[in-house]
This record gives structure tokens, C-alpha cells and sequence, in this order.
């Protein structure tokens, strides 16, 4: 009964020839390896060449409904499957994940056929036709299809205009734009630090004076921005006296801890006379 | 702030657009390039305009993309030029192509929702060349299982194909001229004769 | 050979000057650009002169450098334009932050001494960033073996960090064994009397 009705919509659909005559085809690459696929059937050795110029099987299905007037209304079953085993053989040796998606299809239309056989009762009430449901991922597709020629088409850097490269003269500097440092990334800095090595080296540090540490470096500068005199400048020289007496305690400490580190040197040439100082 | 005469201020526009390898956007102009500057927003676009029209018969002109301005050698001796440029431009795969497409006109969308489209799986390696061409980009994950990425596409797609704004993509192809309307129509046909049928048969 | 009028065989060049990214030389202008037409040495010198003219008071201007032609951003404007092209520096790393620290809590100090601290080696481009970044400078060399150069911390250093002097420097949490205490603290211990026993302490 069904299979008389569809008989007849097939008679009807020749109408539509016309149309599917004037559809755009220049997108068949491999048109010329394909001979007659009257439904499914795809010659082994072609089978590479199909499996490059198709996006897949909703594509290649497409292509057979538009050139070939394959019916999925009235599908061939058994020679579709018999010839999608053959191909899946096939494409394993080639690309098996593709043979997989080929094979879904093929189990699609098989399972589209079998219901289309079934008796009628048997069909629920809210259950689709499941052609309809293929062909509305097939429209889904192709609109996809044509929009992505379409994108293809559209002016495009490189391809279809170029883009003007103007330099700037080249003395001028660019602006290095240093990153952000906060101080507190500084401290948890030097606290990561601590915490790793202070297992092993807590028992060799010593307590240390910041402000000795800075004195340090302040002489150190001191003594090296100053080359009159051989590099040598008074020992006095040295002390602030408006800094009182902890300033003046701080910048001696400081001199003693570098000398011990060899990082300057007096020299006092007679008793109670000027003592010099300079970096050595 | 010091103000500016017209003729300085589309210099330095006129100049950024010309020394920026990327599309200069309004934005960037008022509060990079004329920050110290007191100068409206209609003096921006006028100068713009006006550069506009200087480079009108030239061989570049001034064009508006979607992140902004940048000058083009004109189409007309696009084709002359690009002989100096032993660099062919990439062609594209349909697959590349079809899940751009995807993207562009269905966004946002996740690589599952591109397969069920396209029938195909999409490689990472194609997702891949897409993001390192900074065409498209993930802008957040879809709740369902697996929380895959939503992707969209970027700004910089939209500059490479020369548009303003997705609107401005090309039309989909409308239903009416699917391949497939015949056969849809038939289906529709036949559901509704079989459902006629159906309820003869149940109310026999 | 087709010839070429006057206002196209500017135009072509103009647009090859615009669209190449290095200087276009004259001879690809002749040899590879107009191959194909019927062009003098001296219309081509002419149409460059006359492009050159056109963009004297713009915004950028025809140069001639070593390997051929170019546009250029003149030098008037070029130092306001540069400002749109700083590039987001990338966040310091963990070992740039901690030399730093390092250096600033414990000056002067060697390479060395860092690397001691640190249980790692300490890389020469690191030191060289900060060194380039004036926050810190090399205050002499330590008479060991090798005579390693001290660091310490600049006044850049402080300015960034608005500090005033090094005292500033926040507290280290206290850290058990830690050696770094309290400023005051310190200050304060270095009494007179107290100051030669602290001394033998630390030497110790």
C-alpha cells in the first residue's frame, strides 16, 4: 500500500527535473571517476578518490539525490548494503574512521527502509517519518554546503586585496611598556624562598641589619662613582652626621662588614692620621 | 589637555592607520592616540572622513572593517601587484570551509553540533588551524555532558574577509531553493494521506 | 607590450610601494610590476617623483632607503603614533620576582649567593632584565674567586615601589629563623655597647 503511494509520488516528482537540471555542479571535483553511480555503488578503485572529493556521506548522498535522482523515497536496500559492507572492507584499509561514518549511513538507510516496510499499524502515533528526518539533516547540510562556498567566495586578505605596510622611521623608539610588578608579589617572593631553603639553611643565617645591608651598597656606590684621588675618599666623608648616631653606628657597621668581605680597603699611612678608603 | 589643529589631528589619525598592521579601531584613536588631547567625537570621524576622501582616486583607499579602519591597495590593481608577491594565498578545504561557515552563520556552536551538522567528525587538527588563525574562538563551555566549548568566531575573521559585522555575511541559501523541497513536499504529502489513511483505518 | 597611461602606471606603483612589506626596488618596479608593459626608465622615475610630490605634507612620505622605495610615517608625528604600538608586557616570572626580592632584601649580593639561595641557577638574560630595567645595578665585585659583581637596588627601584629608602620595605612575615627582623629593631640593638657583641654574633 505504501510502497503503491510512493510509486506514485515518484511518477510526479519527474516535474521536478527541470529544477535539479539547473543546480549548481561545479563542486564535483571527482566528477569524472564516478561513472554512473546509478545508487550507492562506488567502483573500488574510486573509492579514494570519493573519499577526498566528498565531505562525507550526508555529501555524497546529496550528490547522488541532486546528479542521479537516487529516490530515498524508494530505497534499493539490499544492494545498498551489500555494497556498503563492500566499501567499509575497503575503507578500513584506507581511512576507518571515515568507513565508520560511510557505514552509519548505511545503517540510516537501511533502518529508513526497513520501518517504510513494516506494516503500517505498526508505526506509532508520534513517531516521524524517519526520512523526513534525513532529509532535513540533508537540507541542514547543504545549506551549510553552499554557504561555505559562499564564504569562499568573499573578497579575502592575501587572495583578493592587499593590505598597505607603512613603517615607522626607524630612529624612533618604541616605548618598552615594563611589566607590573607590586610589592607584595615582592615579599611573597622572597617568603617563597625562605620557606624552601630555611630546612637546610636556617642554622647559617646570621641576624642581618636591612638597613646595614642598604649602607652597604650606599658606600660601595660611593666609593666607585669617586676616582679623584686614586679612587680614595675619607673615612669621615662617609658619615652623615645629621643621620645621629644610629646613622653613623649603621654606616660603621656597614664599612666593617665590607672590609671583612675584602669589598673595600683603609689604609691610615701614619698613626692617628686621615684614614683613606676605597673600593678594592 | 591641549587642543588640536584639524589639520595635525588627521595627520596623526592618518598616520596611525597607516603605521598599525592591524585595523585601527575608533577606540584605540581616541584614548591611545589623542588621549592628551581635547577632541570631540564628530572631529575624529569628520577627520576620518576626510582622509577617506583624499585616497578616494588613489591606488589605496580607506576601508571600515570590523575592528576597525585600515587602508587597502584597491581592487582594480590588486591583481597587478600581487605578481610581486611570489606568496600564493592559502586555499582552503571544503572541510576547513564548511565548519567556518558553521561557526560564522551558527555561532555559538560546539564541535559535537558541527559533526551532527557536516555528518563528518572535525578533527582537533582543523579546530586547531581555525584558533591559530585567530578566526574563531571558545566563549564558554555548553552545559551538557563533557561541558564541550561553544565556539564563535573573532573580530579577526571578520577583518580577513573584509566585513563589518556578521550581518553582512553573505545571505544563507533559502529552503525554497533546496535541492530537496521536492522531496520534502512529497513526504508531506504522503505523512498527511497516511495519516488520513491511519484514521480511517482506526475508525473502522 | 601594452603601454600605459601616465595616471596607471602611477597608480601601480604606488600600490606595490604600499602593499610590499620590505622597500620596493626599482628594479622589481621594472622587471617584475610592469613586465608586461612598455615603460622608460624615466616614466618610471617620473611617476615616483610624482607620487613623492603628492605625499609631501601628508601623513607619511616616500623615502628612498638602500634597497629601494618605502612610506614612512614622517618624523614629525612618528613619536605620538608610537605610542599606540607598546606591547602588554608579560607578568615577570616567579624567578625574576624572587632575584629581585633577593637582591633587594640582602644587598649587596652575587649571582652566586642568589643562586645559593635560591637552589637554582640564576640565567644572565635574567639579570640583564633587571639591570635594563634600571631597578637594579651591579655596586662592585666581591674579592673571592672570580670577582663576582655585587648587586644591589637602584633608586628607580625605590621610586617605583614609592619607597623612600629600603627601610620601607614591608616586613617579612615572621618566618621562624627567618633573617630578616625587624628594622626598628635592629637599629635599636645597634647601641654602642650591644654593637661589638652583635658583631660577633653575625660573624660567628
Amino acid at each position: 500500500m505504501i510502497q503503491h503511494l510512493l510509486n506514485n509520488k515518484m511518477n510526479k516528482k519527474s516535474s521536478g527535473e527541470m529544477h535539479q537540471q539547473q543546480l549548481p555542479l561545479a563542486f564535483i571535483r571527482g566528477e569524472a571517476y564516478i561513472n554512473k553511480p546509478q545508487d550507492l555503488f562506488i567502483p573500488p578503485d574510486a573509492l579514494e578518490v570519493i573519499l577526498e572529493t566528498f565531505e562525507g556521506p550526508l555529501d555524497l548522498l546529496l550528490y547522488l539525490i541532486k546528479k542521479q535522482k537516487f529516490d530515498i523515497l524508494d530505497l534499493p536496500i539490499a544492494p545498498i548494503t551489500t555494497q556498503y559492507m563492500h566499501y567499509v572492507e575497503l575503507m578500513k584499509n584506507v581511512k576507518l574512521e571515515l568507513a565508520a561514518e560511510y557505514l552509519v549511513m548505511a545503517a540510516i538507510l537501511a533502518e529508513i527502509k526497513s520501518r517504510l516496510l513494516l506494516p503500517k499499524l505498526h508505526i506509532e502515533d508520534e513517531e516521524v517519518d524517519p526520512r523526513a528526518e534525513l532529509v532535513r539533516r540533508l537540507q541542514e547540510y547543504e545549506v551549510i554546503k553552499y554557504a561555505a562556498l559562499n564564504l569562499d567566495k568573499l573578497p579575502r586578505m592575501e587572495r583578493d586585496f592587499l593590505c598597505v605596510n607603512t613603517n615607522l622611521p626607524e630612529n624612533i623608539p618604541m616605548r618598552a611598556n615594563d611589566s607590573d610588578v607590586d610589592l607584595m608579589e615582592l615579599v611573597s617572593a622572597l617568603q617563597d624562598v625562605l620557606k624552601r631553603t630555611q630546612a637546610y639553611e636556617h642554622h647559617h643565617i646570621a641576624k642581618e641589619s636591612l638597613s646595614t645591608r642598604e649602607r652597604m651598597s650606599k658606600i660601595l656606590n660611593i666609593l666607585q662613582q669617586h676616582t679623584d684621588n686614586e679612587g680614595f675618599i675619607a673615612f669621615e666623608a662617609l658619615f652623615e652626621p645629621k643621620e645621629g648616631r644610629n646613622g653613623v653606628v649603621v654606616t660603621f657597621l656597614a664599612l666593617l662588614e665590607l672590609l671583612k668581605d675584602h669589598l673595600v680597603e683603609c689604609i691610615q699611612t701614619n698613626g692617628f692620621g686621615r684614614i683613606n678608603v676605597r673600593a678594592s | 589637555m591641549t587642543s588640536l589643529s584639524k589639520q595635525k589631528l588627521i595627520k596623526l589619525i592618518e598616520g596611525a592607520i597607516f603605521a598599525s598592521s592591524s585595523p585601527l579601531s575608533l577606540m584605540k584613536i581616541k584614548q591611545q592616540l589623542l588621549v592628551e588631547y581635547t577632541v570631540s567625537h564628530q572631529q575624529v570621524l569628520n577627520a576620518i572622513a576626510e582622509i577617506s576622501l583624499v585616497y578616494k582616486d588613489r591606488a589605496i583607499n580607506l576601508v571600515e572593517v570590523a575592528s576597525g579602519y585600515r587602508f587597502q591597495v584597491v581592487d582594480s590593481i590588486a591583481s597587478d601587484i600581487a605578481v610581486l608577491f611570489q606568496e600564493k594565498a592559502p586555499k582552503y578545504s571544503r572541510a576547513i570551509l564548511e565548519t567556518l561557515a558553521l561557526i560564522a552563520y551558527r555561532q555559538p556552536i560546539t564541535r559535537g553540533e558541527i559533526e551532527d551538522v557536516r555528518g563528518v567528525s572535525v578533527s582537533s587538527h582543523l579546530i586547531k588551524t581555525l584558533l591559530e588563525r585567530d578566526w574563531i574562538k571558545e566563549v564558554g563551555h555548553k552545559e551538557v555532558p563533557g561541558r564541550p566549548a561553544l565556539l564563535a568566531t573573532t573580530k579577526e575573521f571578520l577583518d580577513y574577509f573584509s566585513l563589518k559585522s556578521l550581518a553582512q555575511l553573505p545571505q544563507l541559501m533559502p529552503l525554497s531553493e533546496s535541492s530537496l523541497t521536492d522531496i520534502e513536499m512529497q513526504l508531506a504529502n504522503s505523512e498527511s494521506e497516511e495519516s488520513t489513511q491511519k484514521r480511517e483505518t482506526e475508525t473502522k
